[in-house]
């Protein structure tokens, strides 16, 4: 990991391109100023930057790219905000600041040789691309893959042309992607939530590692129905989110837990496991 | 370790002998009944009977404001705006606020180290000073009326003066500096250093193990007291703001009037307020007022792996300090099931 | 002969540069000015009927939010109002204190009216902004006066706007000795400044057209020093009352076209000869009046320009006010050198019982001219009955009167466009430096 | 609001200053802020009657609006510099809170006042009782004070000449106090000290003077201002009801919560 003497600095990054997703959100392809350090930059699946916009502030953004690709990386951006939405004015060509990664990521070493099951709700999606995207760039590493991506409405799942325009490929690789929808009257495809689609994944909940991002609300459900199918609960991975202000277990706004097991989000997250996720409270 | 005598009538000459290592920071009085850190100039001033100060020494390492950086839009780049203190003394810190800032460095000098806090923290000497307990201290509780490190240089009162421990290579120095300043400790020096240890712990009016502390808050989270005490609580802040410990924060970007430059700065920030736990799209994970509470007491009592006790000191301030007087330490021994 | 005609009443529906939101309203039928409004559209705010039932201390935090720009005076007035209820006798650190707050007061506010509000309209610009290009040593010399006027405030009062630190019996803290000997020096750097505001009117003389004699107020010197404290209210008239008898001379009434009422001068007396009047009270009336305790820079000043200084002609006011500058500066340099000696950091506020109760009445002279407070307050401490007249209802009547002066004679002149004749209006009205939010405050409830 | 960012990226914001109902304190704090020459070059003053007589009406990026709405012609303004403005700036406790005006709020009989005071049908114009702007229209951002700071006002334009908005303040007085380095006096001297349910902003000024703070800057936003709290701790120190609820209003009578929390703290009793 690079690690600049002052661990607040940032570096400059530029961006390349901008793709508007949904409504609100847009995707934003970035690369360092300074080759050498886009060189060296690595991160893994599940990680964050802080992503900053002198003047206006800063905000931790999941990385969701794939890590294979080096000297460039992506953001998923929701205009949720001041910071956010400044982001969202800018241009190819415009510059940020970004120091990171930061977060555990999720432990893709421990998925290796398993089938994967990802599900997505909402801006969920933007991590678990990085799942996904990791997974496909190493294909041979895993068994069978599905992904499901769940929004209210059609427009507003994430990525939804992109996987769509996988299909076929997929297909081709023992992929399975689920899309679906929860409030869409006209949306053709899969309907309800997430939950209410797993008879239709093609992994062994035997063999299967899960990794899990959405609102807090979607947890309780999806666990246990995932108990349920036999999934492994050691193997079932969340990522959460919370309010940050400096991403290396400092500024404290992201604390967790009780007197018993204190932990930053930011460190000690934003991966968690089943365990960690049923025996902290107020993780869910 | 290396032990000394400075007789009382030194003292004086002792203080302003420091002084010469930059500026000096010793608790005086700054109302009719508080205490604080202030700069030094006439050494007459400082307050050798203090109970606690109102904010707690960490100011000097961690300000309560600060500028991270400056910037320029232009350019999107940030200009590391630390101002360098230049070495400094702080003269006069009871050992909970030495223990407490050790606990500080465990979050802030670790494996990416918050540069502002750690440059400042090498240019401080700490001078510690013994103190007797009053009712609102239950160091002893917590395992820091007594620091063995962190600190330059130790003073123990004594009857006709002071028994000086040396604690770093700095310390070596400064009473090397001024030798001519100390006596050789004697016998009868220790056995008054060892009656005075004994009265001090006979001040303190809990003794209770809390081990099993944690594990209790735990499992009393719907204790009724959460409920009563929490309604009392007017959200000011004050509790965190000055304990020794807390190190929550906040950051904001400051731009200039040119459109383009500009400062990102911290200031203190605290979990009692609503802003702690809210995150974009209104969320709070921290909602209520009970919530933010309770949160002050399983942060404070989480366990600080590095120096091997909880995050609380037992300074005995977020308890003085609160405007409507919610006892902290009889609370966690109503959790506890004490009396 | 050229036949005027105007058939739409001369209208300034927001006059610029000055404190407050009035407008002019002049109506002219058959060549004759028929009438003359000065429309005040500033909401009441029932200042003495809210006050009424609160506790002394609240009152008194709340009455300078009557005006910004003379809060200093209002909150200094209403202490002492509430001092000489309860019988408080403050020290006289305090008192001077007091004094050199209220300098502050007078400097910024005359800075501000005299660079900021007037100059733009004789120089020939809208604003003290645009007009910074070209006259930018007059514009920072302004700014710097202002500045030294704000800074005082703030050392003593807390702020310059709302001075919190000002309380019945003393101050919350007493600025140090350093902080005295900072504004003694930049006082000290400022005395060439204070002169500059008179250089600039020197150019410009008084309209004739306005030029009527008239009745001045304001209150006597009782030391022989020009301020703003004394005991007795003189008239040009040469009468004259003590000031804690302000409510039988200084008669206020409602009128029809504004949320500020006007006032009558009441000499006394039994004679029918002595009529209420309309009066005026400001810079113009103080230097009238007062004018041999000026300090000596102040005064040479005004033997120069004697024909800049006539009493009968409201335009004066200003030139008044450039004389009280140089005054005020002085004056607050010897303050602050004083006290940057003798400055007692530790002395507390007088204490005092608020339920002793009492009726206390005192007027002073803010920048703008006179200034009257009654407070009546009860056994419990809490304010049983207020009274309140500022300068600009003191006036009023008075500014009305010029407006329809300046009107008559630009029409007899044989002008008749609205838009030349409406800013000369609205110069008469600023040299009074009205006050607008101060006049609407408003009066007793029985 | 998006808006503006375009805008300030490419010309000068266009600014107006307005004042409904006030003592003037906010526009005297906007006129004489240190950077007042810097200000006018930054941005174009469409409307500022208090400084030039250059002011119009018409369209503009930004607003600040002082003063309570106590006139139906305050009332008529406000809502033509609504529709005027990108963004609406309410500054002051008078725009924010309904301002000192407001003290009296809900005791006293509006009309029985104005009659008493200007006599029945004697006066042309039509008063309405000080209500804070955000009664009548949206309000974009909040800038507290009485007077405003000035380090908040240079604030609050930079983020826009920024082409973005201002984080709005909601920690209250006693954060600042502490920051300040200041003892508490509601502690020590048992004074009725207003910070913890007052917005934060003037970097506790008044108690650095050793005052307890009245409130100026108004009850903290969304909800958080425990006055039952903090009216029991005054209980506690011998304080009456009625003392409490003067103070309290002297700034925060139009919190919906204020009043009913005090008497939840007084139990009803007097
Ligand atoms: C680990 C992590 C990963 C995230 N990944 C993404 C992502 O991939 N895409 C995305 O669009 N959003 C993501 N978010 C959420 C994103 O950080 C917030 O939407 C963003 O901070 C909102 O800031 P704002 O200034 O636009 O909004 P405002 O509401 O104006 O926020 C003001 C300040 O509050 C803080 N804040 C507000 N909301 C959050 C939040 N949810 N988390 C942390 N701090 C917050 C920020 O520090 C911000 O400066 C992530 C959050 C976390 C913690
Ligand atoms: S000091 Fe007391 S009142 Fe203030 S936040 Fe802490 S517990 Fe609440
Ligand atoms: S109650 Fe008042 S004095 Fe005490 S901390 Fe809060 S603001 Fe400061
Ligand atoms: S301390 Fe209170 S009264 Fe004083 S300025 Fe601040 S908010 Fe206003």
């Amino acid at each position: 990991m690079m690690q600049s003497r002052n661990i607040y600095d940032t570096h400059v990054c530029r961006v390349l391109r901008v793709y508007p997703l949904t409504d609100t959100e847009k995707l934003f392809l970035f690369r360092f100023e300074d080759p050498s350090i886009g060189m060296n930059w690595r991160f893994k699946p599940g990680t964050f930057v802080e992503l900053s916009q002198p003047g206006v502030g800063e905000v931790p953004i999941s990385i969701c790219s794939s890590s294979m690709r080096i000297g460039f990386f992506e953001l998923c951006i929701r205009n949720a905000g001041r910071v956010t939405q400044k982001i969202h004015s800018l241009k190819p060509g415009d510059t940020v600041g970004i120091r990171g990664p930061y977060g555990n990521g999720f432990p893709m070493e421990k998925f290796e040789g398993r089938d994967l099951l990802l599900v997505a709700a909402g801006l969920g999606m933007a991590p678990l691309r990085s799942v996904f995207l990791y997974a496909l760039d190493n294909r041979w590493q895993f068994g069978n893959i599905t992904i499901i991506n769940a929004a209210k409405t059609g427009p507003e799942l994430l990525f939804m042309h992109e996987l769509d325009a996988m299909r076929d490929i997929a297909e081709a690789e023992n992929i399975t992607i689920l899309q679906t929808t929860t409030r869409d009257e006209r949306w053709g495809g899969l309907k309800g939530r997430a939950a209410t689609h797993l008879d239709k994944v093609n992994v062994d909940p035997n063999n299967t590692a899960v990794a899990l991002c959405g609102p807090p609300h979607m947890y309780k459900s999806m666990f246990e129905e995932l108990m349920r199918r036999g999934f492994d609960p050691r193997r079932i991975f969340v990522t959460v989110e919370r309010r940050m202000k400096c991403g290396v277990g400092k500024c404290g706004h992201c604390n967790i837990g009780t007197a018993a097991n204190w932990m930053y989000v930011c460190k000690d997250g934003p991966v968690f496991d089943y365990y960690d996720m049923i025996s902290t409270p107020g993780l869910i | 370790m290396r032990y000394l005598k400075l007789p009382h009538e030194k003292r004086r000459e002792f203080l302003i002998e420091l002084k010469g290592y930059g500026i000096l920071y010793a608790p005086v009085s700054i109302s009719e009944k508080n205490f604080d850190y202030k700069k030094v100039d006439d050494v007459d001033t400082i307050r050798f009977d203090y109970n606690r100060t109102v904010l707690p020494p960490r100011k000097y390492f961690f300000p309560p404001n600060e500028t991270l950086f400056k910037f320029d839009k232009k350019d999107c780049r940030l200009i590391d705006a630390y101002e360098d203190p230049g070495t400094f003394v702080i003269f006069g810190m009871h050992p909970c606020d030495i223990i407490g800032l050790r606990v500080l460095d465990s979050r802030f000098i670790d494996d990416q180290p918050d540069t502002y806090y750690k440059r400042r923290r090498e240019k401080g000497i700490i001078i510690g000073i013994d103190c007797l307990p009053d009712e609102y201290c239950f160091c002893n509780i917590r395992d820091a009326d007594f620091a063995d490190r962190g600190f330059d240089l130790f003073l123990h009162e004594l009857d006709d003066g002071y028994l000086i421990r040396v604690g770093s290579v700095m310390g070596h120095k400064i009473v090397d500096a001024c030798d001519h300043l100390f006596e050789a400790i004697k016998a009868e020096d220790i056995s008054v250093m060892t009656r005075k240890e004994r009265e001090k712990q006979a001040m303190f009016q809990h003794y209770e193990n809390w081990d099993n502390l944690r594990y209790l808050l735990e499992l009393q989270d719907s204790h009724p007291l959460w409920e009563r005490e929490s309604e009392k609580c007017i959200s000011c802040g004050n509790c965190t703001l000055t304990c020794p410990t807390c190190r929550c924060y906040d950051v904001q970007d400051v731009p200039e009037l040119d459109g383009n430059g500009g400062k990102r700065i911290r200031f203190w920030d605290s979990c009692q307020y609503r802003e702690h736990g809210l995150v974009a799209g209104g969320h709070n994970f921290r909602d209520t007022k009970l919530d933010r509470f309770k949160n002050r007491y399983q942060c404070k009592n989480a366990y600080c792996e590095t120096m091997t006790i909880s995050y609380c000191v037992g300074c005995g301030r977020c308890t003085q300090f609160c405007p409507t007087g919610i006892n902290y330490r009889k609370n966690l021994m109503e959790i506890r099931g004490d009396e | 002969m050229k036949q005027v005609k105007i058939s739409r009443p001369i209208l300034v529906d927001h006059v610029a540069r000055i404190e407050g939101k009035a407008g002019i309203e002049v109506m002219v039928s058959n060549k004759q000015v028929s009438s003359v409004q000065m429309n005040i559209f500033e909401g009441p705010r029932f200042f003495e009927a809210i006050t009424v039932g609160k506790k002394v201390e609240d009152a008194v935090a709340v009455f300078p939010r009557i005006c910004s720009f003379c809060a200093a005076a209002h909150k200094i007035t209403a202490v002492e109002a509430a001092e000489a209820a309860l019988g408080v006798e403050p020290s006289d650190q305090t008192k001077r204190l007091r004094e050199l707050l209220y300098i502050g007061d007078y400097i910024e506010s005359h800075a501000l009216h005299l660079f900021f509000l007037a100059f733009p309209d004789l120089l020939g610009y809208h604003d003290a902004l645009s007009m910074a290009g070209d006259y930018s040593d007059t514009v920072k010399a302004g700014i710097a006066l202002k500045d030294v006027g704000a800074r005082i405030q703030s050392v003593i009062g807390a702020r310059y706007i709302h001075q919190e630190n000002l309380l019945i019996g003393g101050f919350g803290k007493i600025p140090g000795k350093a902080q005295m000997g900072a504004l003694k020096d930049e006082l000290a750097s400022l005395k060439s400044a204070s002169e500059l505001a008179s250089d600039i009117l020197i150019n410009f003389s008084n309209w004739k057209e306005l030029d009527s004699p008239r009745l001045h107020l304001a209150i006597a010197p009782d030391d022989g020093r020009y301020t703003m404290y004394g005991s007795h209210i003189h008239a040009s008239s040469d009468t004259s009352f003590p000031m804690k008898d302000y409510r039988k001379h200084i008669l206020e009434h409602v009128v029809e076209h504004s949320f500020a009422k006007h006032c009558r001068y009441d000499p006394g007396g039994s004679k029918k000869k002595n009529e209420p009047s309309i009066f005026t009270t400001g810079a113009l009336s103080r230097y009238t009046l007062n004018k041999r305790s000026l300090t000596n820079r102040a005064k040479e000043r005004s033997i120069m320009n004697k024909d800049h200084l006539d009493p009968s002609n409201p335009l004066s006011n200003n030139f008044a006010q450039a004389v009280e500058l140089i005054h005020y500066i002085d004056l607050a340099h010897n303050l602050a050198s004083e006290l940057a000696e003798t400055i007692d950091e530790n002395e507390r506020p007088v204490k005092y019982d608020p339920q002793k109760g009492g009726i206390g009445a005192v007027a002073t002279e803010a920048p703008r001219g006179l200034l009257t407070y009654l407070l009546d307050i009860d056994g419990t401490g809490r304010i049983k009955n207020a009274d309140v007249i500022t300068p600009t209802a003191m006036f009023l009547p008075m500014m009305e009167k010029d407006v329809g002066r300046m009107a008559q004679s630009l029409v007899d002149g044989g002008i008749s466009d609205p838009s030349i004749i409406a800013p000369k209006l609205e110069t008469v009205v600023r040299s009074y430096d009205p006050c607008v939010s101060c006049s609407v405050h408003v009066t007793t409830v029985k | 609001m998006v808006e503006t960012c375009s805008v300030c990226e490419t010309r000068k914001p266009v600014v107006g200053v307005y004042a409904l109902t006030s003592c003037y304190g906010c526009q005297l704090m906007i006129a004489t802020v240190e950077k007042i020459l810097q200000i006018s070059e930054a941005v174009t003053f469409k409307s500022f009657h208090m400084l030039t007589s250059a002011s119009s009406h018409g369209k503009v990026d930004i607003a600040f609006v002082e003063g309570s709405v106590s006139t139906e012609k305050d009332l008529i303004e406000l809502k033509q510099i609504r529709e005027d403005a990108t963004v609406l700036v309410a500054i002051g406790a008078c725009s924010i809170h309904g301002g000192v005006q407001s003290w009296d709020q809900g005791l006293r009989d509006y009309p029985e006042m104005y009659e008493k005071v200007y006599g029945n049908g004697e006066i042309a114009y039509e008063g309405l009782a000080a209500k804070p702007i955000d009664h009548y229209v949206k309000v974009d951002h909040y800038l507290p004070g009485c007077p405003p700071d000035e380090r908040e006002i240079v604030y609050f334009l930079s983020t826009f000449l920024f082409g973005t908005y201002p984080e709005r303040k909601e920690r209250p007085v006693c954060h600042e106090c502490r920051l300040a380095g200041n003892p508490c006096i509601l502690i020590e001297k048992g004074e009725m000290c207003l910070g913890s349910v007052t917005t934060s902003g003037c970097n506790a000024l008044c108690i650095g003077f050793g005052i307890p703070c009245i409130g100026c800057r108004g009850p903290t936003p969304y909800d958080t201002a425990s006055f039952d709290a903090l009216a029991k701790e005054f209980k506690r120190l011998g304080k009456t009801r009625e003392e409490v609820l003067d103070r309290l209003s002297i700034f925060g009578s139009h919190d919906r919560r204020m009043r009913q929390m005090v008497e939840k703290a007084y139990g009803g009793e007097k």
